[in-house]
C-alpha cells in the first residue's frame, strides 16, 4: 500500500514544470488508509480526479501535459484498486482515452497552432463543460436555501370551529361513476336499469318531497300553468311514474272528480 | 444581535411556545441574557404586534406567536390542507341518487350489485346533497331518496336536466313513450 | 376587515408560497380585491418588515414569509430538525438540470462523466425539485427532465434567470472540501 501511495504524492510537485520528466523520489511515505480512503472517495469521477490533477498543479486546462497527466491519472487509479474501492467502469475507459491521446499526440501534426487538430480538444472540452456544471453545484449548494439558511415561519392559526373541508366532487366524477355503475349493470345483466329524462325523475323527488303521508293533496296544486305546457307534462309524467313505483298513493272519490295525492 | 429581534426569530420559527427559560439560551454576543432582559423584549414585541394581524400569546408553555383569531375563517379556504375524497362507493351511490331518483337504498344496491355501507348515504345525507323525500308503498315502507337544492348549487346547475346526459352511454333499455314525451317536455321547457 | 391585515395573515401561516392569483382569493366584505390592491398591501408588508427578524420574499410560487439568514444560526437549536445536507452528486446533477433542461439521463452522465445512482434522480423527484417534463424523440424515448417551481421557491428564486450564468461559473475559482481534504492526506504524508 505504501508503495502505491509513494509515486503520486511526491511527483505531483514535480509535475508542475511544463515538458520536464517526473523524477521519482524514493522516499517513505505513509498516509493512513481511512484518511485516503475517504479522500479518493469523494472523486464523482474521472473527470473530477483529471480537473483536480490540473488544478493542483496549477496546469493550463487548454495545454495540458497529457503524458505527464495520464501517468498521475493511472498511479490514482492504481490506488483506488489496491484499497478495493468500487471503481466505476468509467475510471478505466478514461484511462483508455487518455492512453489513446498520449499515443496521438507523437504523431506529426500539420501546424502546432491548430487547435482542432489537437487530440486534446474534445477532452478539454468535456473538462471545461465538467468544470462549469461543478462549480455550478457548488454554487448551489451555497445558495442561500429555504429551511437550511432561511426558516420557515411556524405561526399558529388559532383553531376556531370550523367545518372539516369537504370533500368537492366534479361533475366529470359524478358521470364516471355513473358510466362505471351502469357498465357493471349491463355486464351482470341481471339488473335492468330504467332510465326516464331527469327532468322527470327531479320532478318525482321534488312533488314526493311536496306530500306527505297523512294529508290528501288535490292533484292540480302540483300542476303548475306558470311552467307552461312542458312544465305540466313534466310534473304529470312524474305523476304516473310515482304511482307506478308505488311511491304515492291516488285516489279519486267518483268519476270526473278531483284526483287526490298522498305520500305511501 | 438584538436581543429582541433574536427572540422575535425564536418565537416565530418555533412550533411549540417557549418558556422564559429556553429564550435564555439565545445569548447574543455569548451572554446569556437576564429573564428582566427577556421580559422587556417581550413586552416590546407584544406592543409591536398591536397593529398587526398576529399576536404574541402566553400560555402555559411559554409565549408563541400566533394569528388574530378574527383571521382565521377567511384564511383558512387559502391553506394547503388538502379536502378529503369521496370512496368510489359514495360516488356511485350519489350518481345513482343522482340520475335515478327516487331510489330506495335496495334500488341502489340493486344497481351497484353489493350492499350499501351503513354510513355511506348518512355522509351523504349530512352533506346536504341527499335527503329522504318519501317512501314506497311496499313491505317495511323504505325510505326513497332524491337530491336536494344544495347537491345542483355545488354543481352549478339550474335543474337535474342540466347533468351531463347518458344517452351516449351503452344503456340498452329504453323506455319509449315516457322518455320520448319527456324529452319533447325538456325541448319545450329549454 | 382590512386587506393588508388579512394578506398578513393568510401570509404567516401558509406552508408554500402564495401568488396574487391566490390571494384574491381572499375576499374582504366580500369584495375580489384588484391586482394592484394586493401589490399595494404586500409593498406596505415589506415595509414593515424592514427592521424586523423576519423578511417577505418573492419567489416563482408567490410571496413568503421568512426568518432572515442572520438569525438562522442562532436559532437554529429550537428546531427539531435540520436540513438535510445533498451529496456533491445531486448537486451537480440538479445544476446540469437547472442549466440545461430537458435532458436526459443520458446527457447527465455524459457531462459529469460517470453513471448516475439508481436513486439519484429519485431523490431529485421525490424532493420535488425535478421532474420528466416529456420524451425525447429518439429511440427508446428517454424521459427529460427539468426543475420545477418547487425547486425555484427552495432557492429563493423567482427564475432561472437568477441563477449565476454558466459562463461565470467556468472559472474553477474555489476549491471546495475535496482540496481541503488533500491537504490533510499531504500533511499526515509528510
Amino acid at each position: 500500500m505504501t508503495a502505491a501511495v509513494e509515486p503520486t504524492q511526491q511527483e505531483l510537485p514535480l509535475a508542475r514544470v511544463h515538458g520536464e520528466r517526473l523524477t521519482r523520489l524514493p522516499e517513505d511515505l505513509y498516509i493512513p488508509p481511512d484518511a485516503l480512503e475517504v479522500f479518493l472517495e469523494a472523486f464523482e469521477g474521472p473527470l473530477d480526479l483529471l480537473l483536480w490533477l490540473i488544478r493542483r498543479q496549477n496546469l493550463d486546462i487548454l495545454d495540458i501535459p497529457v503524458a505527464d497527466v495520464a501517468v498521475q491519472y493511472m498511479a490514482y487509479v492504481e490506488l483506488m484498486r489496491d484499497l478495493r474501492l468500487e471503481l466505476a467502469a468509467d475510471y478505466l475507459v478514461m484511462a483508455a482515452v487518455l492512453t489513446e491521446i498520449k499515443s496521438r499526440m507523437l504523431l506529426p501534426r500539420p501546424t502546432e497552432d491548430d487547435t482542432e487538430d489537437d487530440p486534446r480538444a474534445a477532452l478539454v472540452r468535456r473538462l471545461q463543460d465538467y468544470a462549469r456544471f461543478r462549480n455550478a453545484g457548488q454554487a448551489l449548494a451555497d445558495w442561500p436555501q429555504f429551511g437550511r439558511d432561511v426558516l420557515p415561519l411556524a405561526v399558529a392559526l388559532p383553531d376556531l370551529d370550523l367545518p372539516p373541508p369537504q370533500p368537492q366532487v366534479s361533475l366529470g366524477e359524478l358521470l364516471a361513476a355513473m358510466t362505471e355503475v351502469l357498465a357493471r349493470s349491463a355486464l351482470t345483466a341481471h339488473h335492468h336499469v330504467r332510465r326516464e329524462p331527469l327532468s322527470v325523475r327531479e320532478r318525482m323527488s321534488r312533488i314526493l318531497g311536496q306530500l306527505t303521508a297523512d294529508r290528501f293533496t288535490p292533484l292540480l296544486d302540483l300542476l303548475h300553468a306558470d311552467e307552461g305546457r312542458a312544465g305540466v307534462v313534466v310534473s304529470f309524467l312524474a305523476i304516473l311514474e310515482l304511482v307506478r313505483e308505488r311511491l304515492i298513493d291516488l285516489s279519486q272519490n267518483e268519476a270526473y272528480g278531483p284526483i287526490y295525492l298522498k305520500a305511501a | 444581535m438584538d436581543l429582541t429581534r433574536l427572540i422575535e426569530a425564536a418565537l416565530l420559527v418555533a412550533s411549540e411556545p417557549l418558556g422564559i427559560d429556553q429564550l435564555q439560551r439565545l445569548t447574543p454576543g455569548g451572554r446569556t441574557p437576564s429573564r428582566a432582559d427577556i421580559q422587556q423584549a417581550i413586552d416590546q414585541l407584544t406592543l409591536e404586534c398591536a397593529e398587526r394581524a398576529l399576536e404574541l400569546t402566553h400560555t402555559a408553555g411559554g409565549y408563541r406567536y400566533q394569528v388574530r383569531a378574527t383571521y382565521t375563517a377567511a384564511v383558512a379556504p387559502l391553506l394547503a390542507e388538502r379536502a378529503p375524497r369521496y370512496s368510489r362507493a359514495a360516488l356511485e351511490t350519489l350518481a345513482i341518487i343522482a340520475y335515478r331518483q327516487p331510489v330506495t337504498r335496495a334500488d341502489i344496491e340493486d344497481i351497484r350489485g353489493v350492499s350499501l355501507g351503513s354510513n355511506l348515504l348518512k355522509t351523504l345525507i349530512d352533506r346536504g346533497w341527499v335527503r329522504a323525500v318519501g317512501h314506497r308503498e311496499v313491505p317495511g315502507r323504505p325510505a326513497v331518496f332524491g337530491t336536494t337544492r344544495a347537491f345542483l348549487d355545488h354543481f352549478g346547475l339550474r335543474s337535474l336536466g342540466e347533468l351531463p346526459s347518458l344517452a351516449d352511454l351503452a344503456d340498452p333499455a329504453h323506455e319509449p313513450q315516457l322518455s320520448m314525451l319527456a324529452e319533447a317536455a325538456d325541448t319545450h321547457a329549454s
